[in-house]
């Protein structure tokens, strides 16, 4: 028997958005003529689905259809100023700006409908369908379109609005660290199931059970390809990747993508995920963020799991087939720990 | 495979939202996989030109002498930029919200702190004819020692990596070679706890390896401007930092990106577009600065390597009495960014778990190696690797189950965190309940019928008297709380009402504008 | 100075150019060279194409094995006579790289490349090579000790014997990542078997020197055997001797040498 | 500067082009040709990204010679649509969210259309092969093999 497997947890949490220069974006949101909306941002979208999710966002907070809504970035004539992409920020410091502005271009649409329909704005309710009507009385409704046309040719109205979300910086005690660092977390807990060899030290991934908290998942699709995509880089920086194979000694690195590890489509596993959603209480639509936490896990829980496999610990990232093997052969070999 | 497990904490939630929570189609999509999603390297400008650096082949030496005539002779060359040239050649990245000194030139003036450091860049017309040029740059290297071990670069003696930081360590509150956290008394609850387990992890540099490359081009535009396009994660960050280097103001340029081939957090540190923008305004040309992949891999900032030391006392019951962590961030040769990550780390401390005694010193060490920068976990995925395999290995050594050895120390709404917040919002317990069901992983019913929101508060939510050490100044400056953190229950005045749930506070009336308002010295905004 | 690219239709006269200009390199399917120039490598200013159709041709026909030097992985793939081959074809690149890559290439690729060597290694291959003087063959295992003054010289063909039973024949590349990785090691065995007992036996390693080398006292070990697990396990203790391999960003050395032996074990056992 | 002339077909509309010696097809189609759909991610062959199909063989543009293809045919994601359609490829790709950044996805459809092109319904393995030589940083693949499994069945379905 060669061959060992063996299954390990861990569980994190993961603060959102950053405690530097009180963090803010901005967002602009205005509509063409016709009812249909564009966000103006300078945020950047990676990958991780930027322009999506604020544009699911406006559309909700608006009470418009998504269709109606187009997310433009990032332009730093047109769009206002944001941080940046990183530290779990977009959805929830972005988002919560295009919320607040949508919020202000909301007022304004909804002023300009109660003035056609004549009727008190407050009394108005969005169908999500791209109709405003009175609330009890479907029948009396205008179409966004026609409320745009009102505003821009009869009232003399912007139907536009401006939002920023800042978290006002806190200060860090030097002597005991008090700080508020972020104002919410998200969590996580994944168990990973490991093949371990003894004769070579490879590890191979079996499978992966996780259960991520991230407030509210606002695209339960763009939250899976974040989960599924990052827990994929999770086991990368457990098992392979360095540019320093050797660190700290700077030799060998690697200079392509075939000396550069990472798995490859042949190497990854099953990974069944729950998505847990507790919403932040100042999150939009209690959104908190998915995009960096997602990878964190996995690594203990590799190393976790190799111990449980073969009863060696690597403390040592990334786990290499050849830190495995001299573990396995300084306690004079595998040594399986019970099955979980 | 997704599941959404609605039935949890739906009393917190509104599920009855009309595009939230929906699997609405990507709005880039279409552009994905038609090709025709507009990245920055996919603008094509007339006459446009190469830039590429010399880059340092020495991890530490002094410059003596840089011979560029023959380059400049070279078929092909429109520009050799040297250090002289660029305007303003010193800069740190959070300058812009005034965190830390200025310590990185964009071209090494009389010293190169790491290999790959760029010395000369070369504008030519085309790509290989600025390869020819970089052979015909001579340059007279007197190699110095260099350091590349984090705890040997803060060893009497070692060599100074960078003189705007002669102890090589970043320097917070403009005194402290490290950034501290001190929440109740470790050292005594060490010395009584049933076991003491101290164990030493080292996480290795990460390369983000985006499959796009950083780069950016930029060309004069009309009246005086440029226009850029780049692979940036932060574009006003970018412009700024672009500002402030070439000395002119931000309006100068029109940047333009947004749509990225991956990031990371590998670009977030404007490596392209100073040199690239210079390039264009000397030669009067579009200029194209593009990494290679072996550039990307070697001399773009990876995630920097942590060597974290924790020791933690727990009883045989299971609870972790005292947690006491020390931890090195290899920043490479320049700040970027950091020296913030090992403020997140601080606050980061002890995990998401309730103990009582927290002890941490959490360290930006300078070396000789490409300078380090923000990466996916930025601050905590080092921090996590170690304290769940302690964890693991706690649990192990009182014969816990590994999963209800989380549940039982696991932090829940109303506890005191060692940052000195009141922990809320919690769901650590029901994730790991959720995943040992996932996994068919046997937990006990009476971890199973634990709740973050259950049995937290009261003792737990109690700040542990902390002793001063001998180097404190008299007083903790003031701390600023935002609406979102209550205060510490045993510290002045009364806590701030909760915001309602779902409702993010209208935006502040007088929100500071970017650059223009004076920040703290320390750590950005101080409003007292 | 822009490259210059020449292209032949005399493989005689690609020869004379590539050994008249220092900065000339020969072309194959431009893995190696394209990205050179790629990478700013400005020692090429020549690139030289032969476009004579004995480089690209198999002759599969009889006992003995040609291939052009210009034969792709992917040709091997499609080629039903060569199915012993098709595991160290298979195991080089990508598709993409597979339909690119050629045999004579290979020839020259530094570690972590070359598998596809090690296997021809294995099989006693001789190198057919045009020079500014003329032609010559050399067996592989010379012209690999001698491949760095080779450059001037053209790489022809290569050709051996084939293999007496499809089961003679073993390789298996070891790679941290699947399906497509740089070689950890890589190792080709040819055992032809004649009453019982192995006659001829050659055992190959890629990644256990600068270049693919000879596993003599494996070789030794299994000569004169029959495959048993006794004779296995004593060539799995031999594997080790006489190497030389280095650290690089896969694997140290060190890592190299405890596995060879296990992974010679497993293939001549035929575990996975 | 000594130019060579080179022509050769570009999704299938004849080109011709002056090419410095030297130039790659990943330099010719993006600055010459105008076709940005094939990217730059390595130029060393490991990434994938600038995959294009000559005579319908998938190959890596960056280490192709330019003058290679002439009076050959050259395929790029941008000829993957038929007129305003969708390949049903690029649908599967699109429904299964099979893309993030985006900027492997030219190569990953590319690599895709090969195997699809030879193999209509390829088993699991199959596709992985094909799709082995591309890097995607972003989705863990997963997405990526399922949406290439569900375009060979897909196929059929509307065949």
């Amino acid at each position: 028997m060669t061959r060992h497997r063996g299954r390990g947890i861990a569980s994190v949490n993961y603060p959102i958005g950053m405690n530097l220069g009180g963090d803010p974006s901005q967002a602009l949101v205005h509509s063409n003529p016709s009812g249909k909306f564009t966000v103006a941002l300078s945020s950047i979208d990676l990958g991780q689905g930027m322009k999506s999710v604020t544009r699911q966002i406006c559309a909700e907070t608006l009470g418009v259809p998504v269709e109606d809504v187009y997310v433009d970035t990032a332009d730093s004539d047109t769009g206002p100023h944001c941080m940046g992409s990183f530290a779990s920020r977009g959805t929830h410091r972005v988002g919560n700006a295009v919320m607040a502005a949508a919020r202000e271009a909301r007022g304004v649409m909804m002023e300009a409908a109660a003035e056609e329909l004549e009727v008190n704005a407050a009394d108005l309710e969005t169908d999500g369908r791209g109709n405003i009507h009175v609330r009890g009385a479907p029948h009396r409704s205008i179409s966004t379109k026609d409320v745009a046309i009102a505003a821009q040719f009869k009232q003399g109205k912007t139907i536009s609005g401006r939002g920023i979300f800042l978290v006002p910086l806190s200060d860090v005690d030097p002597e005991t660290g008090e700080m508020s660092p972020a104002t919410c977390y998200a969590h996580a807990c994944l168990v990973a199931e490991v093949e371990v060899d003894d004769e070579t030290g490879e590890v191979a991934m079996i499978r992966m059970d996780s259960a991520y908290e991230l407030g509210r998942a606002l695209n339960p699709r763009l939250v899976e390809q974040q989960l599924v995509g990052g827990a994929w880089m999770g086991v990368s920086h457990a098992l392979y990747e360095t540019p320093e194979p050797y660190y700290p000694e700077p030799v060998h690195g690697p200079r392509d993508f075939v000396e550069y590890l990472m798995p490859g489509p042949g190497d990854i596993c099953p990974h069944d995920i729950a998505v847990l959603e507790r919403p932040a209480p100042d999150g939009p639509f209690g959104a908190k963020g998915p995009g960096e936490m997602c990878a964190n896990p996995v690594l203990p829980a590799v190393a976790n799991a190799i111990f449980n496999a073969v009863g060696v610990r690597i403390d040592d990232l990334p786990i290499t087939p050849e830190k495995v093997l001299r573990a396995i052969k300084a306690q004079g070999g595998a040594r399986p720990q019970p099955r979980r | 495979m997704l599941e959404l497990r609605k039935d949890l904490f739906a009393d917190e939630r509104d599920d009855n939202l009309k595009e939230i929570g929906k699997g609405t189609q990507r709005q880039d999509m279409l552009g994905h996989v038609t090709g025709t999603s507009p990245y920055f390297d996919d603008h094509k400008l007339q006459g446009m030109l190469h830039l590429k650096v010399v880059r340092s082949t020495h991890a530490h030496a002094r410059l003596r002498r840089i011979d560029t005539s023959e380059a400049e002779r070279s078929q092909g060359v429109r520009r050799v930029i040297r250090a002289s040239d660029v305007p303003r050649n010193l800069n740190t990245l959070l300058s812009l919200i005034n965190f830390g000194k200025d310590d990185e030139p964009s071209l090494a003036v009389d010293k190169v702190r790491y290999k790959g450091e760029p010395v000369v860049a070369i504008v030519a017309d085309s790509p290989r004819e600025a390869y020819e040029a970089i052979a015909k740059v001579k340059i007279d290297y007197e190699p110095l020692p260099a350091v590349f071990d984090v705890e040997e670069a803060l060893k009497p003696g070692a060599p100074v990596v960078n003189e705007v930081y002669p102890k090589n360590t970043f320097t917070y509150h403009e005194t402290y070679d490290h950034q501290q956290l001190r929440f109740g008394d470790a050292d005594r609850a060490l010395a009584t706890a049933d076991h003491v387990l101290e164990q030493r992890y080292q996480m290795s540099p990460i390369e983000h390896a985006p499959t796009e490359t950083n780069g950016s081009i930029a060309a004069p535009d009309t009246n005086g401007r440029y226009i850029v396009y780049t692979s940036t994660q932060a574009l006003f960050f970018s412009v700024d930092t672009c500002a402030k280097i070439l000395d002119v103001p931000s309006n100068t340029f029109h940047f333009i990106g947004g749509t990225v081939g991956g990031g990371f957090g590998g670009k977030v540190d404007t490596l392209t577009e100073p040199l690239c923008i210079l390039g264009a305004m000397l030669t009067g040309r579009p200029v194209r600065y593009v990494f290679g992949r072996e550039e990307e891999m070697q001399y773009g900032p990876p995630r920097g390597a942590e060597r974290i030391y924790i020791k933690d006392g727990v009883m045989r019951d299971g609870r972790i009495v005292a947690r006491k962590v020390r931890a090195y961030f290899d920043s490479g040769a320049y700040t970027r960014l950091s020296s913030y990550a090992a403020v997140k780390c601080a606050a980061h401390l002890p995990g998401p778990y309730t103990i009582p005694n927290v002890y941490g010193d959490v360290y930006c060490v300078f070396t000789n190696r490409t300078p380090a920068t923000a990466m996916r976990g930025f601050g905590v995925t080092a921090m996590d690797f170690a304290i769940e395999c302690q964890m693991d290995k706690l649990a192990h050594l009182v014969g816990m189950d590994p999963m209800e050895f989380r549940i039982l120390n696991a932090y829940r709404d109303g506890d005191m965190k060692a940052h000195r917040r009141e922990a809320k919002n919690t769901a650590l317990i029901e994730c790991v309940q959720v995943a040992a069901e996932k996994a068919k992983w046997p937990i006990r019913d009476e971890f199973k019928r634990m709740s973050s929101r259950k049995d937290g508060g009261g003792a737990r939510a109690a700040v542990t008297p902390t002793p001063r050490e001998a180097h404190a100044p008299p007083a903790a400056p003031a701390q600023q709380r935002t609406a979102y953190d209550r205060a510490p229950a045993a510290t002045r005045e009364p806590p701030p009402p909760p915001p309602p749930p779902a409702q993010p506070p209208s935006p502040p009336p007088s929100a500071p504008s970017h650059g223009a308002t004076r920040f703290s010295s320390v750590f950005g905004t101080r409003r007292r | 100075m822009p490259v210059t690219v020449k292209t032949f239709t005399s493989t005689y006269d690609a020869a004379a150019a590539l050994s008249s200009d220092r900065g000339a390199r020969y072309l194959g399917g431009g893995t190696l060279v394209m990205r050179a120039l790629n990478e700013g490598d400005i020692s090429i200013s020549t690139i030289v194409r032969a476009s004579d159709h004995a480089m690209t041709r198999i002759d599969a026909s009889g006992s003995r094995i040609t291939l052009g030097a210009g034969v792709t992985f992917a040709r091997i793939l499609a080629e039903r006579e060569l199915g012993f081959l098709h595991a160290p074809a298979r195991s080089i690149g990508g598709p993409a790289v597979r339909n690119m890559g050629t045999v004579g290439g290979n020839l020259f690729a530094p570690v972590p490349y070359g598998d596809f060597t090690v296997a021809m290694l294995a099989l006693d291959a001789v190198v057919s090579l045009q020079g500014g003087l003329g032609g010559r063959e050399i067996p592989l295992d010379e012209f690999l000790q001698t491949r760095d003054r080779q450059t001037g010289a053209l790489v022809l063909a290569i050709s051996f014997a084939k293999p007496g039973s499809a089961d003679a024949f073993r390789y298996r590349k070891i790679a941290r990542i699947k399906p497509k990785g740089g070689a950890v090691i890589t190792l080709a065995a040819h055992l032809p078997v004649n009453g019982g007992r192995i006659v001829g036996a050659r055992v190959a390693l890629g990644s256990m020197a600068p270049t693919p080398i000879r596993a003599r006292a494996a070789e030794r070990a299994l000569e004169g055997r029959s495959l048993d697990p006794s004779t296995i396990n004593a060539a799995a203790t031999a594997a080790v001797e006489g190497t030389a391999p280095s650290d690089n960003a896969l694997a140290s050395a060190w890592y190299r040498r405890e596995i060879v032996g296990v992974h010679l074990r497993r293939l001549l056992s035929g575990q996975e | 500067m000594a130019k060579t002339a080179l022509q050769f077909q570009h999704n299938g509309r004849d080109v011709a082009i002056f090419v410095d010696g030297g130039t790659n097809l990943l330099v010719a189609l993006r600055e010459l040709i105008g076709d940005m759909t094939p990217k730059f991610g390595c130029g060393q062959g490991g990434c994938g990204t600038c995959s294009v199909l000559i005579d319908g063989e998938i190959h890596l543009s960056c280490l192709t010679l330019a003058e290679t293809v002439a009076g050959r045919s050259v395929e790029t994601l941008d000829g993957i649509k038929d007129g305003p359609n969708l390949h049903p490829l690029q649908r599967a790709f699109a429904d299964n969210f099979a893309a993030q950044c985006g900027y492997c996805t030219p190569g990953m459809l590319t690599a895709a259309k090969a195997l699809l092109d030879r193999n209509p319904q390829p088993s699991r393995a199959e596709v992985v092969e094909a799709i082995s030589g591309n890097i995607c940083r972003c989705t863990g693949y997963e997405p990526i093999i399922n949406a290439v499994l569900a375009a060979a069945s897909g196929g059929r379905a509307r065949a």
